[in-house]
């Protein structure tokens, strides 16, 4: 299927529903609970076969963790991540054992930010890539792991020669692809990628970029993109979702949410990038203030404080999702009356 | 002719003595900044540009010295020992970098803006005692002098009541305020030179649109200089008058913002501004990637440092030789030899 | 502040808690309860002992029942100030270790104070100058330091002292003052002595602090902070101490925690050697003749210093970082 | 699955082309040797350029050496005691003599001081004792192997008797003593030393690994048993080992009681490094790959320590064989007729007879080297340790 076309009325690959993840914040000799951060804060939304979605916002907002929950890196609080099988079945991943979840994996990967951190020193490229291929589908040949490791290394433009070098031979470019490698080997259908190009240069960041795009049309991937810069997201993903301080803000196909943002938060954040074109230097006043703590966030609206747009209203109630236009969804009790500015292509 | 430059680099090299081997971190860079003027040093990982602002200031560390060039610089305040003055100029990169001349350029004709505005203040003493030191340092007040000067700097970059933020420690304050904070210690003696290195990398983007904002505004106020250091191309389009890009501790072109991007002379920087996602591309194209990556600093490739990743290169011409800086067109420069011809002979 | 001290104050009784168990376990480890080895002893050294007070002496300890008993009724005499008496030198024992604690602590105390005043400038030193042959030779000496037993460094001393200089360095006191009362004169000849154990002490405390201060401000020389001091142009030497210096040094304060332990188990061995009138000998003869109370006594007054030491050592450290004070209020 | 057609991006195949991280100056040969380099080779040339430390393994190696067969290094059974050879002072062997390799020792000759009525030994230069390499002397077990008779250095002649670092009060030969003693002492230590390594890997993995209140409690037990001073409670536990153990049993016994505390050091090393590992990416990583909690901690969190862990276990040793020394020295560790360092040096525990034979401190020596050089070597591991940064 060509990427870029989904039907909405299509099942979705992966759905969540009313996710939470609160980290307890602890303190003293005997480690007293004294309050909880809410790092993701009821956040609900599905990804359909063979899309990206984005997951974008600011460091702190909770995008991280919601992708660490789908994949129960992390352990959610609360909340359903129902995620399709390949024979059919509709599974709750957040519910799941470790044991339930280990056939799962093959279906489902990440690919971490930081190239250094996420591949081990002391292993080479064929113990790294292969292990997927040990753990889940239990291959003990050598021959047979040499053969698929070789295979994988060269879709993602790396040379099969290089299966006995270890991380420290690579650049930082060139570890992300190894990276990729390893996420792919066991040919998931759904990938997570956090930041996946947000620690590489700006030379190398193209490259990479590329080659998720390639290996998605030729894997049939479906991408869950999480990143905090609009540029990339905006060049990647199919449709958009803007968190604020754990909460969804907004969510809309790329287009149209760079066209016509409905919730203010969107708005600011798309002035607030800087445009490589000295013609074009923003004129508008930046977004006041800053990001409130997830331990301890603003009533009502989150964003009220900071708002240009805030009414009463704003502060006493809480403005959930709502689907303000077909297709694109919105949590502001205003979206859709508000003027505001998106990016003209 | 242009007005004189307050600082002029002239084939700045900053060399690295590693056991390994001598790390060419900074090898031969040259440009010129004028009062009121912003030059954007841009450039990816290990092109020098940090390097290049920290030799200005000679706050390099060993085993990296500055071990060639000049760094010829106006001074507007301090009255320098006319022995190391030539026309109006102190070479920077004579100047004992611990010594008392040296000493009495750094905080108050140039200062700096450090990377990480969270590490950049000691954590055990609060923001107004290390604003009042700044302070003092060069001028000649008494604390409580200083401690108001301190108040209206923290005031001027837009720090709610100075007073209480006065007796705070760094990390109590979030991080647009702890960036205020060092842009105001930065400007206690009010600088005609500010270097600014990668102010803005570890802050979110809409803090950044302020502390950006709040450094245009500043700059025009006080008509100060400012060398602003980054990787992202798409601050230096909204910051820079003028634009210096580095490959690898070389200059590869340099010119106004404009020329800079929208007619770029040298390879690197057509094949960099072509291969950035910006909001304005079509979505989900591939894009003109520069391909490979760039070289380990202990392997600079001979001749031009770019030619191993470069879609011109001219075999026995860019692998042998290595370009020099020249002018293009108008105040535009290139090193490039598709622009100037390679020298004969050799 | 306030409430943090309160606050550490309060987890005490549960710490004398764990230690009054683990001194009762000192009391009762041997083989036999003590009453019976010091009969035995007794009747070996020719005298005996009447039978009434041996049952005195059984029903005072409960010696005839449970354990937990036993515990309870000889904490609530240590907690009334009862630490029992010695049987071998049949005095209390808490008049036993009074009189040898205040020069124990003191001999600690200045050795500790000898170990700060000559590590941090070496530490300082080493890391400013690093690679120097300065730092070479400290770095040397340093290991050669942590590498002496304390007591070798005393026995050594003591033969050059008497071979070359034909001095004793033994004991604290000149045989005038041995065993008058505290006076100007015994204070000023206890000056005159005190400080070889002081030294010897403290010699390889400096060697390890020296190279942790030199490692800590290695590290806190690279941060940012000390470029950004650097920029605003403060004189190197008075940046150096200011910052880094400042830093460097709070780790430290938390090595007091384990090194005031540390100098009364070296004060233990020093002391035998020397022969100085501290609690060290006493408590090895305590060991060594199976006086179990006198040495319960002092495992507990041990623990106590040693709790008392990593108390000072964690207020002071909050009262020096205020990361610390924020994060514990 | 797995016939997709294998694509070369524009970019793809030139960018495996460049050698990422290329070395300064060196052939493609020793680059590649270097990208296809494990960690522990990456670890062994990092050590090599550390000189020093090199020089503290050799010597470390050698006194392990004599530490395993003692009796190859001695001259005669440690344990005889000749009552006419008391306090002999040192015999220091010369090994060449007129340019030839022909090791000697010049012969004593005691006196009776008529005032004191000891024994005074003096060297007597006239007199040359030869010494032959390997010659065959008292028998001893190799290991508990087999038995064998030679020596690295006999006197030539049988009925000669040779003191090269003297002799003690009761007139036994005290380098026999000191090499029987490397065994103990060296052994004591790496033993105590194995202990701990397994304590702290176990709790300090344990409160790593599992976090929550079994942390708490492990690490406020640490903090307790940290907060104590060592040796007071050494004393008392072994001065509650009872007088009748055999030499073995006491020697079991202080070697666990050393661990007892030793390990808490190791647990915080091995806690800290778990925690921080356990949140790394690749770990992170591994788990999602399908990996059991097992598989993750055998094959990625515990070879990623083991240098650490080497590292911290050799800076652990000294600690240990110091504190035997310690309490041996005091008369509450090893007892005669065991023969350690601490022991040893017991003989000269006071002025008295240091004065009469200084030559008694010598075993201190050994200590310091032996230490010092552990200390050096472990420095040497922990810099060596981690070599990607």
């Amino acid at each position: 299927m060509p990427a870029g076309t989904m039907a909405q009325d299509e099942k979705p690959l992966l759905e969540v529903r009313s996710l939470k993840k609160y980290f307890p914040l602890r303190k003293g000799f005997f480690r007293r609970l004294i309050g909880q951060i809410r790092a993701v804060d009821d956040v609900s939304f599905a990804i359909y076969e063979g899309e990206t979605l984005g997951l974008v916002g600011e460091s702190g907002c909770g995008k991280t963790t919601t992708a660490r929950c789908i994949l129960r890196a992390i352990d959610p609080t609360a909340g359903q991540i129902l995620f399709r099988t390949a024979a059919g079945d509709v599974v709750d991943v957040a519910t799941l054992s470790e044991d339930e979840l280990r056939p799962l994996r093959r279906e489902m990967q990440m690919i971490f930010q930081d190239p250094y951190a996420s591949l081990n020193p002391r292993m080479n490229l064929l113990d790294i890539v292969s292990e997927p291929l040990i753990v889940i589908e239990g291959i003990k040949s050598r021959e047979e792991r040499v053969q698929r490791v070789a295979q994988m290394l060269e879709m993602v433009g790396l040379r099969p020669e290089y299966m006995l070098r270890y991380p420290h031979a690579f650049s930082g470019g060139q570890r992300q692809r190894i990276v990729i490698a390893r996420a792919l080997v066991l040919h998931p259908r759904l990938v997570v990628a956090d930041e996946p190009v947000s620690a590489l240069d700006v030379s190398v960041r193209a490259q990479v970029l590329n080659l998720m795009l390639r290996l998605q049309q030729e894997l049939s991937l479906t991408y869950l993109f999480v990143s905090h810069d609009l540029s990339v997201v905006k060049h990647i993903c199919n449709r958009v979702a803007v968190m604020y301080v754990g909460k969804l803000v907004e969510l809309a196909p790329t287009e149209e949410l760079f066209a016509r943002p409905l919730h203010p938060y969107t708005e600011a954040l798309m002035a607030a990038v800087p445009i490589p074109d000295p013609r074009i230097r923003s004129a508008m006043l930046p977004l006041e203030g800053e990001v409130p703590n997830p331990a301890n966030p603003p009533s009502g609206c989150y964003f009220h404080p900071r708002c240009r747009y805030s009414q009463p209203l704003c502060r006493e109630q809480a403005p959930p999702l709502q689907e303000a236009q077909p297709g694109h969804l919105a949590a502001c009790h205003f979206a859709g009356q508000l003027s505001l500015r998106g990016v003209s292509p | 002719m242009q007005e004189q430059p307050i600082l002029s680099v002239r084939d700045l090299r900053t060399y690295f003595f590693l056991d390994e081997g001598i790390v060419r971190a900074v090898d031969g860079v040259s440009f010129e900044v004028r009062a009121g003027e912003v030059v954007g040093l841009v450039g990816e990982s290990g092109c020098g540009k940090s390097v290049t602002g920290k030799s200005i200031l000679r706050i390099v560390e060993p085993p990296g010295r500055v071990v060639g060039g000049e760094i010829l610089y106006r001074p507007q305040k301090v009255s320098i020992q006319k022995a190391q003055q030539a026309n109006g100029f102190v070479d920077l990169a004579k100047l004992d970098p611990m010594g008392r001349e040296m000493r009495s350029i750094r905080g108050a004709e140039i200062a700096l803006i450090p990377q990480e505005p969270m590490a950049s203040f000691s954590p055990v003493h609060t923001i107004g005692f290390q604003l009042v030191e700044a302070i003092r340092l060069h001028q000649a007040v008494d604390e409580e002098e200083a401690r108001l000067i301190a108040l209206e700097r923290l005031r001027e970059v837009g720090v709610p009541s100075p007073e209480q933020r006065f007796h705070a420690y760094s990390w109590e304050l979030s991080g647009g305020l702890r960036q205020r904070a060092i842009i105001a210690m930065a400007l206690a003696c009010n600088p005609a030179l500010l270097i600014a290195d990668e102010p803005t990398t570890a802050i979110d983007v809409t803090t950044q649109a302020q502390v950006l904002n709040l450094l245009r505004s500043l700059q025009r106020e006080r008509r100060m200089a400012i060398i602003f250091i980054t990787h992202d191309l798409g601050v230096i389009a909204q910051v820079a008058s003028y634009v210096v890009v580095m490959y690898l501790g070389c200059v590869v072109e340099r010119g106004p913002v404009e020329d800079i991007f929208h007619s770029p002379q040298h390879p690197y920087t057509q094949a960099l501004l072509r291969s950035i996602p910006s909001l304005r591309t079509p979505p989900r194209s591939f894009l003109p990637a520069i391909e490979g990556s760039i070289p380990h600093p202990f392997n600079r490739p001979p001749g031009c440092p770019f030619h191993p990743r470069c879609r011109s290169f001219m075999p026995g011409t860019c692998d042998r030789q290595q370009p020099t800086l020249q002018p293009v067109q108008g105040l535009q420069w290139a090193s490039c030899f598709l622009l100037h011809p390679a020298p004969q002979g050799r | 502040m306030v409430a943090y001290v309160i606050k550490r104050l309060l987890l005490l009784p549960l710490l004398l808690f764990i230690f009054s168990v683990f001194a009762f376990f000192v009391i009762q480890a041997p083989p036999g309860d003590f009453l019976t080895s010091y009969i035995a002893e007794l009747a070996a050294s020719g005298t005996s002992i009447d039978q009434q007070q041996i049952d005195a002496l059984r029903q005072l300890y409960g010696l005839d029942q449970p354990v937990a008993i036993q515990y309870v009724k000889w904490v609530t005499r240590v907690l009334r100030g009862d630490l029992g008496v010695s049987l071998d030198w049949q005095r209390p024992n808490l008049q036993l270790i009074k009189d040898r604690l205040i020069l124990t602590v003191s001999i600690a105390l200045l050795s500790l104070l000898f170990t700060w005043a000559v590590a941090i400038p070496i530490g300082i030193y080493s890391a400013t100058h690093q690679y120097s042959w300065a730092d070479y030779l400290f770095t040397v000496l340093n290991y050669v330091g942590v590498a002496t037993p304390s007591f070798m460094l005393a026995l050594v001393l003591m033969w050059v002292a008497f071979k070359y200089f034909g001095v004793s360095v033994t004991g604290l006191f000149s045989p005038e003052y041995v065993d008058a009362p505290w006076s100007l004169g015994r204070v000023i000849d206890l000056l005159k002595h005190i400080w070889v154990p002081v030294v010897i002490l403290g010699i390889g405390g400096t060697a390890r602090l020296a190279r942790i201060m030199r490692a800590n401000l290695l590290d806190e020389l690279r941060k940012p902070y000390v470029e950004m001091a650097r920029a605003k142009g403060l004189p190197e030497w008075q940046l150096v101490l200011r910052y880094p210096v400042r830093l460097a040094i709070n780790p430290l304060i938390s090595t007091i925690g384990w090194y005031l332990p540390q100098i009364f188990s070296g004060s233990l061995v020093v002391a035998t050697v020397l022969n100085l009138p501290t609690i060290g000998p006493m408590f090895l003869r305590s060991l060594i003749t199976q006086d179990m109370f006198l040495a319960g006594a002092i495992v507990l007054i041990y623990c106590c210093l040693a709790i008392i030491g990593t108390l000072i050592s964690d207020i002071l450290l909050a009262w020096a970082d205020p990361r610390i004070r924020m994060e514990e209020s | 699955m797995g016939e997709e057609p294998v694509l070369v991006p524009p970019g793809g195949r030139a960018a495996a082309e460049e050698a990422a991280v290329p070395l300064p100056g060196v052939e493609a040969k020793v680059a590649e040797a270097f990208y296809v380099a494990p960690n522990w080779k990456l670890v062994w040339w990092r050590f090599r350029r550390h000189r020093l430390a090199l020089a503290s393994g050799a010597i470390l190696l050698l006194v392990s050496v004599v530490a395993a067969i003692p009796g190859f290094f001695a001259t005669q059974d440690p344990n005889e005691a000749i009552s006419t050879e008391l306090f002999v002072p040192i015999q220091a062997v010369h090994l060449f003599d007129g340019g030839r390799l022909r090791p000697y020792v010049y012969g004593v000759r005691g006196e009776r001081n008529p005032k004191t009525l000891r024994m005074e030994w003096r060297i007597d230069p006239s007199q040359k004792i030869r010494l032959r390499f390997f010659g065959r002397g008292y028998p001893y077990s190799v290991l508990g192997l087999f038995q064998w008779d030679r020596h690295l250095l006999l006197p030539e002649e049988q009925s000669v008797r040779v003191h090269l670092l003297g002799t003690d009060r009761l007139g036994r030969d005290q380098w026999s003593r000191l090499v029987y003693g490397t065994q103990v002492s060296l052994s004591i230590g790496l033993v105590a030393v194995f202990l701990s390594i397994f304590l702290g890997i176990l709790l300090g993995g344990v409160s790593g690994y599992f976090g929550g209140w079994v942390d708490l409690v492990i690490q406020r037990a640490i903090e307790v048993l940290q907060s104590l001073p060592p040796i007071p409670i050494w004393m008392a536990l072994t001065a509650a080992l009872p007088r009748t153990w055999s030499v073995e049993r006491v020697y079991f016994a202080i070697t666990v009681i050393l661990s007892l505390i030793g390990w808490t050091t190791l647990a915080r090393e091995v806690r800290g490094r778990f925690l921080s590992l356990r949140e790394e990416d690749f770990v992170v990583a591994a788990r999602l790959a399908g990996c059991k909690r097992r598989r993750i901690i055998f094959r990625h969190i515990l070879p990623t320590m083991a240098s650490h862990i080497i590292a911290a276990s050799t800076l652990a040793i000294p600690v240990m064989i110091i504190n035997e020394t310690f309490l041996s020295f005091l008369g509450l560790g090893l007892r005669p007729p065991a023969i350690s360092w601490g022991v040893l040096l017991q003989e000269a525990q006071n002025l008295q007879s240091i004065v009469l034979a200084p030559w008694l401190l010598l075993p201190g020596l050994a200590v310091i080297i032996t230490v010092l050089c552990l200390n050096v070597l472990g420095d040497g591991l922990r810099d060596a340790a981690d070599p990607y940064h």
